[in-house]
């Protein structure tokens, strides 16, 4: 069944990976079958009040697309430094037992330390700069 | 066995058995030239992130049909679960889309190449043109190398976690070094200014 | 031991391996599964609002069918007569494409979670590693919906609903980090194989380090499914019900479907990585593989996985109405200032435990000191 | 047949995407779009090499070490087109001409 020309098979076949490629296609033709046929039965009288977007009743007031604080910007920015770093550590991490059981754990204990620690030093850095609270208020911060 | 004969090579008579490698690389490579295209096109800048992600999506197919597992799903954790979020942030905090973003006015001074949308697509298909005429050129000298694989090519996870930890381990502790830089200096840029 | 789901069944059945029998057997087992998902997420609509009744001491649901029990095909019927209104200025390619992201989201890992020995549809070699890639769409897709459905309200839901849910994906992802070091392994068939049937066996107790990590593990879930405390961007009295203020109709069903099928993906994935999966008691399923009915010790393992899934799903619906709502520089400053330090000196504790005691749990070294001590006079 | 000139001519159609956004765009966002598509081009060849020439593991070891940079590339630029926005209100790169602001 496989691609004749890889005979040694190396980590797992590939066709473990179908049912994930059938759950998707199968996710998306739920989605677009359910909507488009609820779209047939339901009614569809659109119009000008109903579409405009929800304020507890009032008129919408200005554009949705307004000037928001960074602070969303430095959660996603700690947040992706921390992602990668559990990216990197996942392969350390598979085969940190292995490297336990033949003697050579305290040395893998030791790059891992190192390399969490660096981290754990960012994140104490952004701590004491007031990064990580929410609410930035710059007068709470001078008083 | 679906045998289908998808193309005869011109060399020696082959005929390709439709096995799911083929239809996940048809599948992946589909959804990463249809994105790529629709990034070119699109003007909305919230529509680019969107194909940005699919184009990734189509990578982490392509490293799965070269039976790169580990590779294909730190792809998706790093770059769709991480990058194209903070891309689209980003995008919400830098005023939404209502810049232009397509130089509109011609260069003349300038090479074509500044030129409007259509030059560059223009330039895209004669690239591409110009791209399979020389692959199909080339083709003829190579002969098809039945390639077997090595044994010993196992790109599992404890594989490249053995790999990581013992020959490139200066590499990895290099790497969070580098991270703990990239950390200070995005928070000191991005910290909000007191005016 | 066949390694998947339509080796199993072909010998089984004694049929020969053939490739599109196997995609057959792929397609039946995908689709069984998003049914008993989608049913699951139903029943747990239902589950909660009999639940949160019986807290409150009153009934819950019992008009339409037995006991109420068909209460969310009622709920799924009116979703589809809604009328499905799309705000004038919406971007309209966007508004299609969120609800659909989750729902991809969540189905992808359905393929991974491990249910029973032989019926997984996929054991991946890096199945605990995929399953926290892929639910990373979940959030991406929250922030598309709160975003194309140009309101001030739902954009804002939105980008708190996808903050809160990637920085709290730091902490989940870490305490599984400490996991796969103590399993050596990312796949879940070799984290279920390292844990035994009975308690002391699980991870949970193996040492003080993974206890900690799985109560990380269940707050950190919790704030990704949007549930219980941390249920801010979609909080009825602030935010009207943050990012999916403007959808109705279906696919206001499908992100109301995707976060309650979450949770069960996500519980799953806790019992299997801390309280041993499907792994049954006394080896119960062992002596059933060798008798004429292999299928029976398929069952028995099925049974075990979903008792420890839904008691933890129990222990999820309880929170919710327990627990008043976190503000959000608290839900913040608690993910960030006390969950990830917690999960990181844990990470490094395991590490220093399986060193010094060579991967042994607390029961083992306390029989080895017994039997010692016996052994020594 | 799936073969390494397949995989050539995919990340070859990266580089030149990325590469057109890189030059033919005036957002800062849309540059940093093409940015990536390059990055990851070159990390596909070195995994498409690695699995049809080499068959050794450092290619797949170099394309993750390109991802992680990558990020970590994305996470800075992105915080300087923040900043550029805060003080010229606009993300049109022919306002980005003076050394000082």
């Amino acid at each position: 069944m496989e691609n004749p020309q890889v005979l040694a098979d190396s980590s797992q076949g590939l066709s473990v990976f179908m049912p994930i490629l059938i759950l998707m296609v199968l996710g998306v033709v739920i989605f677009w079958g359910a909507v488009l046929v609820a779209g047939l039965i339901r009614p569809s009288k659109p119009s000008k009040l109903k579409q405009t977007a929800y304020e507890c009743g009032e008129l919408p007031v200005g554009q949705a697309w307004s000037h928001f604080n960074i602070r969303f910007y430095v959660t996603g920015l700690i947040f992706i430094i921390f992602d990668v770093e559990s990216a990197l550590m996942f392969p350390a991490a598979s085969v940190f037992k292995k490297l336990n059981s033949i003697g050579l754990g305290g040395l893998a204990l030791i790059e891992i330390l190192l390399f969490v620690m660096i981290l754990v030093a960012g994140i104490a850095y952004c701590w004491s700069k007031g990064d990580l609270d929410w609410v930035k208020s710059l007068s709470s911060k001078e008083k | 066995m679906l045998v289908v004969a998808i193309e005869k090579e011109r060399t020696f008579e082959k005929v390709a058995i439709v096995s799911f490698l083929t239809i996940l690389f048809i599948l992946s490579a589909l959804l990463m030239l249809v994105s790529c295209l629709a990034l070119l096109l699109t003007k909305n800048i919230m529509h680019a992130c969107t194909f940005l992600l699919a184009a990734l999506l189509g990578v982490a197919g392509l490293y799965l049909t070269l039976h790169a597992d580990t590779l294909a799903v730190t792809q998706v954790l790093v770059y769709v679960g991480g990058v194209v979020i903070l891309m689209l942030f980003a995008v919400v905090l830098t005023g939404g889309q209502d810049q232009e973003s397509i130089t509109k006015e011609k260069f003349p001074h300038l090479a074509p190449l500044f030129g409007s949308k259509s030059t560059f697509l223009k330039a895209f298909l004669v690239s591409m043109i110009f791209f399979v005429a020389a692959a199909s050129l080339l083709r003829l000298g190579e002969k098809e190398i039945v390639h077997v694989v090595a044994v010993n090519y196992a790109p599992t996870i404890q594989s490249l976690g053995q790999l990581l930890m013992t020959d490139y381990l200066f590499a990895f502790e290099l790497v969070s070094v580098l991270l703990l830089g990239a950390l200070i200096g995005a928070a000191l840029i991005a910290r909000p200014m007191k005016k | 031991m066949t390694d998947n789901m339509p080796q199993f069944f072909q010998e089984l059945f004694h049929l020969e391996t053939s490739d599109c029998l196997t995609f057959l057997f792929y397609f039946i087992g995908a689709f069984i599964l998003v049914n008993i998902a989608s049913v699951i997420g139903g029943l747990a609509t239902y589950a909660e609002r009999k639940i949160s009744a019986d807290m409150q001491l009153r009934i819950g649901p019992n008009r339409v069918g037995p006991y109420g029990l068909l209460q969310f095909l009622a709920d799924g019927a009116k979703m589809l007569m809604k009328e499905n209104i799309m705000p004038l200025m919406a971007d309209r390619f966007l508004f299609n494409i969120a609800p659909m992201l989750c729902l991809v989201g969540i189905f992808a890992t359905l393929a991974v979670l491990p249910i029973s020995g032989n019926l997984t549809l996929a054991h991946l070699d890096v199945g605990v590693f995929y399953v926290v890639a892929i639910s990373s769409l979940v959030g991406l897709g929250i922030f598309l919906g709160g975003y194309a459905s140009n309101s001030k309200w739902s954009l804002l839901g939105g980008m708190r609903g996808a903050s809160q849910i990637i920085s709290y994906e730091i902490p989940v992802v870490i305490s599984i980090l400490s996991i796969v070091l103590l399993s050596g392994g990312t796949s879940f068939k070799t984290i279920v194989h390292h844990q035994g049937g009975l308690p002391h066996e699980w991870f949970v107790l193996h040492n003080p380090f993974t206890f900690i990590a799985f109560i990380v593990y269940f707050i950190g879930s919790l704030a990704e499914a949007n549930r219980a405390p941390f249920d801010l961007p979609e909080a009825e009295s602030e935010l009207v019900s943050g990012y999916h203020t403007e959808y109705t109709g279906m696919k206001f069903a499908f992100f109301a479907l995707a976060e309650y099928v979450e949770v069960f993906v996500l519980c799953g994935v806790g019992a299997t990585l801390f309280l041993g999966g499907f792994n049954v008691p006394f080896g119960l399923d062992t002596f059933l593989s060798k008798t004429p009915f292999p299928l029976l010790a398929e069952v028995v393992q099925l049974g075990a996985f979903f008792t420890k899934t839904f008691a933890l799903y129990y222990l999820v619906i309880v929170i919710r109405w327990t627990l008043p709502r976190l503000r959000v520089d608290q839900l913040m400053s608690l993910c960030w200032k006390y969950l990830t330090p917690i999960a990181l000196f844990n990470l490094i504790g395991t590490a220093i435990w399986m060193v010094y005691f060579h991967d042994q749990s607390i029961v083992e070294i306390i029989k080895a000191a017994g039997s010692h001590a016996g052994g020594g006079h | 047949m799936v073969s390494l000139s397949s995989f050539l001519f995919l990340s070859f159609v990266l580089f030149l995407t990325g590469l057109m956004l890189v030059l033919g765009r005036k957002s800062i966002i849309f540059v940093l779009i093409g940015l990536e598509l390059i990055l990851n081009a070159a990390a596909l060849n070195f995994v498409a090499y690695s699995r049809f020439v080499t068959e050794k593991l450092d290619g797949h070891l170099f394309a993750l070490f390109i991802i992680v940079i990558a990020a970590a590339e994305a996470a800075v630029a992105l915080a300087l087109a923040i900043r550029f926005y805060q003080l010229k209100e606009t993300t049109h790169l022919d306002e980005l001409s003076e050394l000082k602001h």
